[in-house]
């Protein structure tokens, strides 16, 4: 099987699905790029990462849509869209920019169907980047899906690796309602076997991506590779630790977070939100309400502190959980 | 612009099916058997009416908190409407919108929307499907004077200026936004003014004058069928009553009420008008009047003892799977 | 001391700290009224729900500015008021509006003072209404509280009765960071004793409402009056329920929801928010993670269900934690 | 309008420190010493500039991603602004804002701001506190051509003209936002119409000509101190460098910016004419030139040997007390 990046399987994921409906459209600041401009280049982006590189050029710039930048509109856009016959895939640049598009996912986009008495189906997608580690700054580092999977009438997916994200954004497109699928941006370039053909992978079902018996780490996103790398090495010590990817938070699949931890009896979190009102508290929340009597010691959770993400390179990197972290995590609770 | 005699009767039914549609509103609000909160639309009839004769069902509107004049010009069915004020089931939406949420996306109404300034770029998106699908569709949104000055509305439209989508931006300029009057809110400003600063046809009209917003709307949907790209008016009549029923209106002078009723009722005006120009009497008029009172009185009464949902409701259609 | 209510608390608190400080000033849409309007009357409104009458009598129109409807400007201009010079009391109409202003909440007033490196003092209040019970539908009821105390740089208060209201908002006023004061719409009208002159009541200090050794239930904003009622229902069956109000949920009184819980073992969270990574979340989790072995009993959350709010009346009663469900999780806490 | 030659002197020096500093900083970010991204303002410098020279330390700008410009035409300190985009101690923020989110509030530095149509919200509050204080004192917002589209933009420009605020909204139209053209972005429209259509006056001027900003820039700073409301001014001037540090600008033909720097330089420009219409001489500027390029070279060795904040400074600044 090839190996792709994460960066190639969403740019194939979108292809593929584009090929496949002629409803599917996606827009986006600069998605294509030089309209305006003095050279007169078909594509002079394609992403500001190159995730849309080649749609253009295959699709035609009525199905694939620069956009002024004006996130409401775009937003609302993909919304109006959704429920008047097209299934949008709609880039939000950065998940920090939800600020100046909020109304439109919080109180249109996620509650249409509901306001509506089911009467609507919401196909879209919203693509956006989080995550810090790439001295983007507070303004363009935050992880912020807690917000989002704290909305009813939303879904929110977070693809650790490349084999998920492409699975992952097919169920997205052919999904009725309405996801974010949240791109790590410092793990764009991680690659692994990615099958050519489309495959969809369920919403609300976690990955074990380590099987183990002492302990629970579940790890969101990036996190996920970290947590595998911690789980390796203890691994050598002796110690087993269960890995559980969720992929998606919204749906969340509570099952297997509680079958893992009835199995270990202890539990770490790792999510790179801030601390407060986080996934992390509500998986640990989840745990303690729900299975108090098969944890073996206190659940800990590893998370960013309760500050913005500071510009400084070395501040940035102790803001982000840590490897290091992870491990003193499990060992507390191996020790509790 | 020349009308059809049975478009203008259309057209006074729909009218005066709103006015009567109020005025009972008002009353049973009045009488406490109306939830949530409510804004009617006396005075305004001419906007939405002119508008949405143009329109097909294939046609998009995205409307605001004083919605239920929209959604009966664009041809809402009046049981489903009354239903959904009164949260019952079998509404536009099964009870749970109510007045300030109802959609009904068969007849291309995009929604009532209690965020001031939400429904533009909604209703952007639905002239993007129109232009993607190439089904010569049409999208309009319905904007108050307050929401003329939400930026989410001068992002749309420049939004569809620069996709030359088949848009209208209708401007609902009824002297108020809430307690503030529209002279004020806009600081030196004019909404027509504004939006022909982004590039789009502009025109400001008499929006009591039924025939005003017709032929303006009339010019902007050819523009937008044959992808042109969007058009603003802005339609001017005061609204008759308070921002939402129980308003005290401490900010209006006594008697402008009074006067608007004398000399500015769209349905006065247009029945001069046609009874004076075409081949339409008064006694036609009179008919649908009585129609219209017979069939509001039954759809009231019958909304009124419809069943609510059911308590489960409560959970259902956040999803269409989870 | 003479009863108030929490309305006429708010505007006797705003009056007193506009006197006692010309730097403070108040704005929001219709807060005055009026203003374009044929009648000429000097305050058409004084606030939506009357909150701010007699301020612009008082303190003129310089001081008391009403704002056209452009919430981004209106909390944008409280920031950078804040910055130079002034102490803007800000009203947000509904917290539901925080999606047409979040970026200036989200990125901008909340990060000033990291971003600056400290520099910067941002004293400013945000006044907002949370909350159902009022039949106002799906996009003016919500709580939305979880999403602004998850915000690093940002405080959140909640005050339940008007003695509090005063008290904290005081604080809030003279206080030099961004404080989001939510005030909730069903109990404007309750009322209870209310010194006239000024106090401050610090953030962070939880109160007891009821004393109690059984079962700690924790209650925010509208949902302590719910669990006082159960408590003293309960008081009279033999069960001890001590009821804490956080009072401010960011900070939050950690030390006194950890202490009442080692005293009583069981825990119940009342919380008016949609439950995923709610405040209810964060104060279980908060317990399991650093008192587990306190805890005799599963922790139980008491939320609204992952649902928008229905303009249905009767499922919007549904929709809001009720006494029954209060005391069914403390029952439920106490069997287990 | 009449300028004296101290002022024209101090002018030059600012434009000329700003290019060298960008200069500079691009030579370093292609060297890897730089962190995070850079947006460089070559090619813009008689804008902020032209701006600046009429503003007090009491006045206030509200910046952009594209901010170190304007920070030197406010008068910030050289050696504090380098600290900061390396991020290390003493900067302006302590090296926890970066290049993009740099402030310095004793200069009027409202802060650079990464969300595009993040500032002029914030400007217009400072606008407020002055019109409150009734001190005199104005606030500017510096508005990319692509912010310019941003709804927070318009609701601003409304907010200042419904209270008369003393605000100058300065637009830099740069030709570019990220990689498509402000031909197309803002559709059909202009600048300065749309401004215009909010009731202030408004004006574009050549960019690269510091006479016609600061003319521009008087007019509307005297409206303002005299409570006459705001301004809005259109400045263009296009870019010479990507839209970061590393864009490969596939969407500008080649030759574009040669021709630029030929034609268009606005020190260039300045300098034809302070020293064929004043008494000033190319000597004076290049013993000016002089000095900034090496003031620069020390401030850059000195920030690169300053030492970083320390690791507890992650957790401090967040709030005034918790
Ligand atoms: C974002 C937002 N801000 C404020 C409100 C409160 N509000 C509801 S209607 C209204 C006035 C709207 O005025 P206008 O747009 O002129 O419409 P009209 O009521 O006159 O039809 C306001 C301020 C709201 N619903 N949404
Ligand atoms: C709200 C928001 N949307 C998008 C971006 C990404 N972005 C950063 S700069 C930029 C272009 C801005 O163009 P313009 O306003 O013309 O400023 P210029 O870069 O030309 O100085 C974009 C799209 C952002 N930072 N914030
Ligand atoms: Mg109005
Ligand atoms: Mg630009």
């Amino acid at each position: 099987m090839p190996n792709k990046n994460i960066r190639d399987a969403i740019n194939e994921t979108l292809k593929l699905e584009m090929r496949r409906d002629p409803r599917v459209v996606v827009f986006g600041e600069d998605v294509v790029g030089g309209l305006g401009g003095s050279s007169g280049i078909e594509e002079a982006a394609g992403g500001t990462f190159g995730i849309t590189t080649g749609l253009a050029a295959e699709f035609g710039r009525r199905r694939v849509l620069d956009m002024p930048i004006t996130e409401s509109a775009i937003i609302g856009m993909a919304g109006g869209a959704a429920l008047t016959g097209l299934r949008p895939v709609a880039e939000l640049m950065f998940i920090d920019f939800i600020g100046v598009c909020f109304d439109q996912i919080l109180n249109q986009i996620a509650k249409f169907r509901y306001m509506f008495g089911g009467k609507a189906d919401v196909p879209l997608v919203i693509r956006t980047m989080i995550g810090a580690g790439m001295g983007t700054g507070p303004q363009h580092s935050q992880a912020l899906y807690n917000v989002l999977a704290h909305v009813p009438g939303i879904k929110v997916v977070l693809p650790s690796n490349a084999y998920d994200a492409k699975g992952l954004l097919t169920t997205a497109i052919r999904d009725n309602d309405p996801v974010i699928f949240c791109e790590h941006k410092a793990i764009y370039t991680e690659s692994c076997e990615v099958p050519d053909e489309s495959y969809a992978i369920p919403f609300g079902q976690a990955a074990i991506t380590r099987t183990g018996k002492d302990v629970t780490v579940v790890a969101l996103s990036r996190m996920v590779l970290l947590a595998n790398a911690v789980a390796d090495r203890l691994a050598k010590e002796g110690i087993s630790v269960e890995v559980l990817d969720p992929r998606t938070i919204s749906p969340l699949d509570t099952a297997s977070i509680l079958a893992s931890v009835a199995k270990t009896g202890r539990l770490v979190v790792v999510d790179e939100c801030n601390p407060f009102c986080s996934v992390a508290s509500e998986i640990t929340s989840l745990v303690a309400c729900e299975a108090l009597s098969s944890l073996k010691s206190a659940p800990v959770k590893v998370t960013a502190p309760h500050t913005p993400v500071p510009a400084t390179p070395h501040l940035e990197q102790l803001y982000v959980p840590s490897p290091a972290a992870i491990e003193k995590a499990i060992r507390a609770t191996l020790a509790g | 612009m020349s009308y059809d005699p049975i478009m203008l009767l259309d057209a006074y039914r729909r009218m005066r099916a709103i006015r009567e549609f109020e005025e009972r509103m008002r009353r049973e609000v009045q009488a406490g058997t109306v939830p949530g909160f409510v804004h009617l639309y006396c005075g305004e009839e001419a906007i939405a009416v002119g508008a949405c004769m143009h329109l097909l069902d294939t046609d998009y509107i995205g409307s605001t908190h004083r919605g239920h004049g929209h959604c009966i010009a664009k041809g809402c069915d009046l049981e489903g409407l009354l239903l959904e004020i009164y949260c019952k089931q079998g509404g536009l939406c099964n009870g749970k919108g109510g007045s300030m949420h109802m959609a009904d996306l068969n007849k291309g109404m995009l929604g009532a929307n209690a965020i001031v300034g939400g429904a533009p770029p909604i209703a952007i998106g639905a002239a993007l499907s129109a232009q993607v699908l190439g089904n010569r569709g049409v999208a309009l949104a319905f904007i108050g004077d307050g929401a003329s000055n939400q930026g989410t509305v001068f992002e749309s439209m420049n939004m569809a200026s620069c996709h030359s989508l088949p848009m209208i931006f209708m401007y609902e300029n009824n002297g108020y936004a809430e307690f503030s009057g529209a002279k004020w809110h806009m600081g030196k400003a004019d909404i027509t003014r504004r939006a022909a600063g982004f590039g789009m046809p502009a025109v400001k009209v008499d929006g009591t004058d039924f025939f005003a917003v017709y032929d303006a709307m009339g010019a902007a949907v050819e523009r937008a069928r044959n992808g042109e790209g969007p058009s603003s008016i802005e339609a001017v009549a005061m609204r008759w009553y308070g921002h939402f029923e129980g308003d005290m209106q401490l900010y209006r002078k006594a008697g402008e009420v009074d006067e608007l009723r004398k000399n500015s009722d769209p349905l006065i005006k247009f029945e001069a008008r046609v009874t004076a120009d075409f081949d339409i009497s008064a006694e036609e008029l009179r008919e649908i009047d009585e129609e219209l009172t017979e069939i509001i009185d039954e759809a009231v009464d019958m909304a009124k003892a419809a069943p609510k949902p059911t308590n489960d409701a409560l959970f259902t259609d956040v999803y269409a799977s989870y």
